[in-house]
């Protein structure tokens, strides 16, 4: 075969497999990708999978980056191409110069070949067949084994899949075994029969260290382990799931008692995202630390009560993973769409305040961020993740702990406190900063009171007089001024030029950072800044008044990033200008690179 | 009781319960409810029943949604916090804080449209939970407070102030509760004191979910006896808005009887239920035929009232859990942060 | 008594009802508003209850305006006070030289005496209680005896109160018998002891013919019956409520047979708003205009829902009455606080047309409009109305029908049609417009399709494809650019100063009126523009375009219609000055006068 | 039948019905559910039942929920209108369709996640009101689509692919169904045609509201047998997201029994239920003692199948609103429109 050989690319390069799912691939990739990671290069996975269980196409996306860039940067170098149904389109998206792996057991349609592409077929079902008993074992180890191929053409090191098998299967040696068989298996078949290794190859480098591949999920889970978070109530819904699954899965290990099995935790599977929320509240009133994970149409239903804990201040944390909307939309897929939803969420007046991490490091740390600022601002708190922050291996920095920390509980009343006051008035603004004191239930009489989503005043009764009505609300608007201080500020880059500037929000950062770097090389230098919650600090407002023009990168059809800068800070919305990815897939660099590049082209703001 | 620094200043010849509390420790604040509802009787019937029970009041939860009956919480045990929901979702909110400390005594009001309309389906999650509390229906048939639409209670036949009848066949919450698994179901009158109470007492006491629905007449919106509704009615010309613009001053509805027997209560709206009160040898333990039975009499047009069934050995939702006796709520920092020296280890499936 | 003498003042003053609630006064008021309608006189009537059935404070305001204002003046002229609670403060609201009647039959307290209020008693109970037997009609014509009295001190002809209880009891003449002799007490009683009539006085004029005083709710369920809408689904919700009990009232007299009984019609009551909005959708996915009323809390709910009909693109009409938020908020208080929630109602990408009648008579005519465009663009469309416009009665010219009017169904395609296609594809934008063509269950084979708020392309077959996805997205932005052309365009008035003008919505229009003839009268002429309908017509742009700024009167908190005219329109925010009340209370003139003058005061913008 | 202008080519010999279809002409897309998912049985049960009793198809409206069994409807009946509700909300979709076009058969097929969990409350008020339609949950014990969470149907002891056991006393639909006045009640098994076909069948001709609960055992998430769980277990340092990452290929489960008699049936996580059919004498009009009589079998750890209760007197919907028989979606605009003419006398109130 003698195609066009692909240039010589070390740790520089995008692997694609295509499977059908259900058929235990995302774990064989999953491997490859550790492999590289164990390698010291910077990698980052996308898993696209269908929302169906089993039968449908899915795929899985690897790069590799030298330079530690983590979107995707729009080409396939290497495609492996497992489902007959999609072969056509995948070998389509392969870049000229780019290798095809398949399944050669069968024949492959004559039609479906490419002059610019190394096609490489290995008879992996007739292996597999030949080699493992068992529908099961068959089936699962011809997904190992193109890894083992992988690994020769990629020059991975054996023993580094040999360990993470073993790490993998520690308690079931006999299943290390057969997956190193099979690994072996496409390890030698692809040094017997390909050029080993290819062009586009694997060196070890020493950029992962101090690193970790975690889903942002996790991360989360991790931060209201940390946080304290005794209470979880949600409802399954994609992709937020694997947040509760991951938060039981720890406290199982860090939160049961060994000897008697107690739990120090509760997590209640709810009827649906009413009832979840509502419990939140319920324990959240209670004192507890208590959150939800759920995705769009949760929130849609949480509304009400969402205003409910705006007016009535009860704190509760909310983690939005979003994906694409509207309805029930695509839920296998990623958006940032829910800014606005998040940020004015129910009826009636009623503002929030949101974070949003950008990848699964801020996860963490805002997970723990948002129950502080939830309880001490008695109110609820969205963080807004999405499904690719959420649901893929991103690599990022070790997660650190600083013992040195406490829970910011806010101002609670306790026993002592209550004997000595005359009286409690519960919405009553002592100390000016638009947050009142709280007490719990069971703790004292004098601090009973009874809360309520109706009209009430500042000592917390109820009332339809005009002017309590308006004390409350009043107050509640200082609070908000107040949360503008205590929000995580934005995070901005660099002193480029006034005339433009870029300002973007949670996953967009992988692309606009990559975008930026590939801009700065055409001589274009932009600042760049990322908020991270909203309501906006100062710093937000300052930057737009810097830059005659901002290009605002969301991942959303409607701008709604942008809406909400215009409707929150004193920025003339002509300078905003909107750079929109939402086709549901992770935005890439070239998305904000072409409108960039477009715009300063055509000169005066949009 | 350390907390009760300054005392009320309560007659002295009033009796005390084992606490030294009087029965107007127990109070709330004044009820904004029509005069002779009976929602103000199972108000009555709770402030007796903690009072007897010596309850601390502030070890008491109470919780609600909306509408008439859900407003009633304010109007007892005033030393109790208390958490007045959205339409509905009182069960989730219960839900939530007894999973964070069960240790307190848990008091919900709803209303059968409350609970049986938009709050069915959170109603029957909470008896599958056998989430440990007491869950009074206060049951009249209609929406009080939107100004007398039928709820999913109301018999057929049942006529509205507006004239219209009932067609809907009704949701049974004691039938439901038989369906969805309920540990401890009972029935009462608003106006039964006598039974009321022990019943309340009884339910405070259940490990589990406990559901009294206790019928209780709406004076304002069964105000249609003949001379009534023709003056509603004549008034073609005015608006609806305006239907209940005038409101009978009327008296609570009583109701005395013994075990076994049957009592017709005349309402006000010169209707009648009829009251059957379980027999002595009645076995409130089958829960099928519970449910044929209690079926059967109100076939025959008739309520059996009492303890309907009990389980006892239902596990709440902290046994299923199995979480720790001591509530969530109240543990340390360093029972819920595993801190650095555990990130190594969590790390390393990361790595 | 020697009071200061209240100057004359014919046909422009305020009496204010301060009753109990359950004690019959709303009838008894509201007899006496409409008997100074059927004086000629321009007058308007607010109710202020509370959230409860029997016992507490309840007001009515009544204004008699020559000039036909119709807003709030802020004053009290004639307090008539039947509630002991609120005395004092119903006395301190008196205006001086005002005049303030209560029940003598009991000794009023010496310290609630003002020397610059007119203090009229008369013994209300004791004549009552001698002249009617039994409760219920004693406490009621307590109020009807006030109302005689009153009719003595204004001068309002007797005749008049007589052909209305004759209208209004006109199947039970003992009834009107017993209210006449109660009116003819009061009247009498006043004659003997007060100089009658008051300098406050009635006096024929010719301004209410051609006119009705209906309140919103009724005038908008009247549009439902004439626009044709046959199934109503809806959960019980104030002030929403009576809206659906008018409707259902017009149908049992319109589209009942007589013979039979057979209704043309199902009003179904929910379980609840979740359910209701389903039903809706349903019931318009079969072909039939189907509606549903409610308020915020309400619309929370329907949240999801109302992103699947935008998605789906299934007709539905909503009609919002809103009331204070958030949350349960006061239910029987007024505000304009669903502005930002009904546009962009639940998660994802979404907007939503929304009609802005500001008095009953464009209830009616925007409720008919309502359907035909849920028809026309195939998605939900809200009718934000409010608790002032429909629980309170408003003077408004009669409501016209023209029986030229057709239903626009919009693009549905037909059996004949379906036969002569070779495909039918749902989502297709044959026509350019971003409006795709549907069919109706039942009619035939081909126009079968699966309706689904989870990702379809074009032919509305499942998708998860981006580019497919983007599609329908897209084009549904074009199909909200189309809804821009078909909504009722704004209001506007005046050719004043290019320097400031005033935008409002809704309910605000009385105040915003009479206060542009108050600064009218000082010289201060402002061009006036009154929004109908979101998405905003050309004409919005144009408008504020053409002035250097711009009040923006509206009756929430958060500026909710600033917020959207930033977000929906190329203004610059600085220009726009928000002018908020959001007490609960309807907005005065008083407010808006205040704040402009005020700003125009200061000079710059805000 | 016009409208089939273009008959698709189907084989001669394929056996027609009245309406001169054949089987083919009832099918749907191609399935995209796991291979032996108990939910495809149900669905061609539903293509065989339409086709037997020759339905048009168009006439045929199909309405659902969110989940595995609620993307079923596209998998049959190509020809009829689909509606593809948001989750747990069909029955008010189904409510609002039916009222306004009673005259189409009504195929709603929901999840036990669907209808038990965030449906529940709209499912119990669907049969309160009797709505005219046939109602199947595709009963798994699991929320399938979502990956394997225990719904509120999953038995006690009942294990998840990830190892945690069920403790929770489970919502049984048959009971639920008898309490809150369903018309026709009636449970089966995906795998047994000889008794779903005639249940889909009676339940399509059910004038009001026909409830079947299929039990329908998903093979991905109930697929831990010994060999596989400890696969899936040890697995230790995968994510939890991977855990329906391989799905066995599986058969479809089959039953075959008579009336009267039990089966036990293994599940391919090597669980087994037991069912047993209605004997002859069953009677099926009692209630009250049709719910003691399968609670009790429950408790035996029997679930009794067959048509277990119907009431062919219940008055549906339309019958208690008297609604004319025309549909309300084909009036005409003067039968809906009181025009000009009518103003002056609705005006006259309010002047
Ligand atoms: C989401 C929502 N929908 C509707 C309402 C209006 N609402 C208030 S109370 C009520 C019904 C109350 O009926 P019930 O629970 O029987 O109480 P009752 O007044 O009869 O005691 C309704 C529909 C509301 N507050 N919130
Ligand atoms: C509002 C909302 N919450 C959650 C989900 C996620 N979700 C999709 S299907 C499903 C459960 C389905 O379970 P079931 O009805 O039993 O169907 P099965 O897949 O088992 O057939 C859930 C929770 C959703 N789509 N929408
Ligand atoms: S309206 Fe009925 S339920 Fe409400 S307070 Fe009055 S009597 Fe009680
Ligand atoms: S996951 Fe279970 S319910 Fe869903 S398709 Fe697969 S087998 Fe069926
Ligand atoms: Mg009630
Ligand atoms: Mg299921």
């Amino acid at each position: 075969m003698s195609k066009p050989q692909a240039a010589e690319r070390i740790n520089d390069f995008v692997i694609k497999l295509a499977n059908v799912n259900g058929t235990g691939s995302a774990s064989a990739n999953s491997l490859l990708m550790k492999s590289i990671f164990r390698m010291g290069v910077p990698v980052v996975g996308k898993n696209f999978f269908p929302s169906n269980i089993q039968g449908l196409p899915t795929w899985y996306e690897i790069r590799l980056s030298r330079d530690g860039h983590i979107s995707r940067s729009g080409d396939v170098d290497i495609m492996v191409a497992m489902n007959a149904e999609t072969y056509g389109r995948d070998l389509a998206e392969v870049s000229p110069g780019g290798v095809l792996i398949y399944d050669s057991t069968w024949p492959r349609s004559q039609e479906l070949i490419r002059e610019d592409v190394t096609i490489l077929g290995m008879p992996l079902a007739k292996m597999c067949n030949e080699n493992f008993d068992g529908v099961r074992g068959r089936i699962l180890m011809k997904n190992v084994a193109y890894v083992g191929a992988l690994v020769a053409l990629l020059n991975i090191e054996l023993d580094i899949i040999k360990d993470l098998l073993s790490e993998t299967f520690s308690s079931k040696p006999r299943l290390a075994e057969a997956n190193m068989k099979a690994i072996q298996l496409g390890y030698d078949y692809a040094l017997e029969h390909f050029q080993c290794p290819l062009p586009l190859r694997v060196s070890r480098m020493d950029k992962t260290a101090g690193h970790i591949m975690i889903d942002g999920n996790s991360a989360a889970a991790l931060g209201c382990l940390y946080a304290g978070a005794t209470v979880g109530a949600w409802y399954p819904i994609t992709p937020s799931t694997s947040l509760m699954d991951a938060f039981r899965t720890f406290c199982d290990q860090y939160r049961t008692d060994e000897e008697t099995g107690e739990r120090r935790f509760c997590v209640v599977q709810a009827e649906d995202e009413l009832a979840a929320i509502g419990m939140v509240l319920g324990a959240n009133w209670m004192g507890a630390r208590a959150f939800t994970p759920t995705s769009g149409p949760g929130v849609s239903l949480m509304s009400e009560f969402i205003g409910y804990g705006y007016y009535a201040e009860v704190p509760a944390v909310i983690f939005d993973v979003q994906r694409v909307g509207p309805s029930t939309g695509m839920p296998t897929r990623t958006q940032q769409c829910d800014i606005l939803l998040a940020a004015y969420c129910s009826h009636g007046d009623t503002r929030h305040p949101v974070l949003f991490p950008a990848d699964p490091h801020e996860c963490f740390e805002m997970a723990v961020k948002a129950f502080d600022l939830a309880e001490r601002l008695q109110t609820p708190v969205f963080v807004l993740s999405d499904l690719d922050i959420g649901m893929n291996d991103w690599m990022c920095p070790k997660l650190e702990w600083d013992d040195a920390y406490r829970w910011d509980r806010g101002k609670v009343l306790g026993r002592e406190e209550l004997e000595k006051m005359d009286h409690f008035w519960r919405y009553h603004d002592a100390d000016g900063d638009g947050i009142p004191y709280r007490t719990l239930p069971g703790v004292h009489p004098r601090g009973a009171y009874f809360t309520r989503g109706s009209g009430h005043n500042a000592r917390g009764a109820y009332t339809e007089d005009s002017d309590e009505y308006r004390e409350v609300m009043d107050r509640l608007t200082r609070k908000f001024a107040t949360a503008a201080e205590l929000v995580p500020g934005p995070v901005t880059i660099g002193n480029g030029r006034s005339d433009a500037a870029v300002l973007s929000v949670g996953s967009c950062d992988g692309a606009v950072r990559e975008a930026l770097s590939i801009l700065s090389a055409e001589g274009v230098n932009l600042s760049y800044m990322r908020v991270r919650a909203f309501p906006f600090s100062a710093e937000v407002q300052a930057f737009l008044d810097r830059h005659e023009r901002v290009f605002v990168v969301e991942q959303n059809r409607d701008a709604q990033l942008r809406t909400l800068l215009i409707a929150e800070t004193r920025v003339d919305p002509g300078k905003l200008v909107p750079v929109l990815h939402y086709d549901g897939l992770p935005i890439g660099s070239d998305c904000v690179v072409g409108a960039i590049r477009e715009a300063m082209a055509t000169g005066a703001a949009a | 009781m350390s907390y009760m620094r300054k005392p009320k200043i309560v007659h002295p010849g009033l009796k005390k319960n084992a606490l030294g509390l009087t029965r107007r420790d127990y109070e709330g604040a004044m009820s904004t409810l029509c005069a002779g509802c009976g929602h103000d009787s199972i108000t009555a019937g709770i402030i007796q029943a903690c009072f007897e029970l010596s309850v601390e009041p502030h070890r008491v939860a109470k919780v609600s949604g909306i509408g008439c009956s859900s407003k009633t919480p304010a109007y007892f045990l005033s030393a109790s916090h208390g958490f007045n929901a959205v339409h509905g979702r009182m069960p989730a909110v219960a839900t939530g804080a007894n999973a964070a400390n069960p240790d307190l005594y848990y008091i919900g009001v709803s209303g059968d449209g409350d609970s049986l309309s938009i709050g069915l389906g959170q109603f029957c999650h909470a008896m599958r939970r056998n989430l440990d509390m007491l869950y009074i229906i206060e049951n009249n048939g209609v929406y009080g407070l939107t100004k007398g639409q039928f709820s999913a209670s109301a018999d057929v036949g049942t006529k509205a102030k507006k004239g219209e009848t009932n067609e809907q066949p009704p949701i049974d919450p004691v039938l439901t509760a038989l369906a969805l698994g309920s540990t401890f179901v009972a029935r009462s009158f608003s106006g039964d004191k006598e039974q009321l109470v022990p019943l309340i007492k009884a339910g405070l006491k259940h490990k589990g979910f406990a559901l009294i629905d206790v019928l209780s007449p709406c004076v304002t919106f069964n105000d249609h006896e003949d001379s009534t509704k023709s003056y509603a009615f004549t008034r073609q010309h005015y608006h609806p808005a305006l239907e209940a613009d005038f409101v009978q001053p009327a008296d609570e509805i009583m109701a005395d009887y013994d075990a076994g027997a049957a009592i017709e209560i005349d309402l006000h709206d010169g209707s009648r239920i009829m009251l059957r009160k379980t027999a002595p040898d009645y076995d409130a333990q089958n829960r099928g035929l519970a449910f044929a039975y209690i079926k059967d009499k109100l076939r025959l047009g008739e309520y059996l009232t009492g303890l309907l069934f009990v389980d006892e050995d239902g596990r709440d939702m902290h046994a299923v859990n199995q979480t720790v006796s001591q509530p969530l709520n109240s543990l340390d920092w360093d029972a819920v942060c595993p801190g650095s020296s555990a990130m190594p280890g969590i790390l390393s499936r990361y790595s």
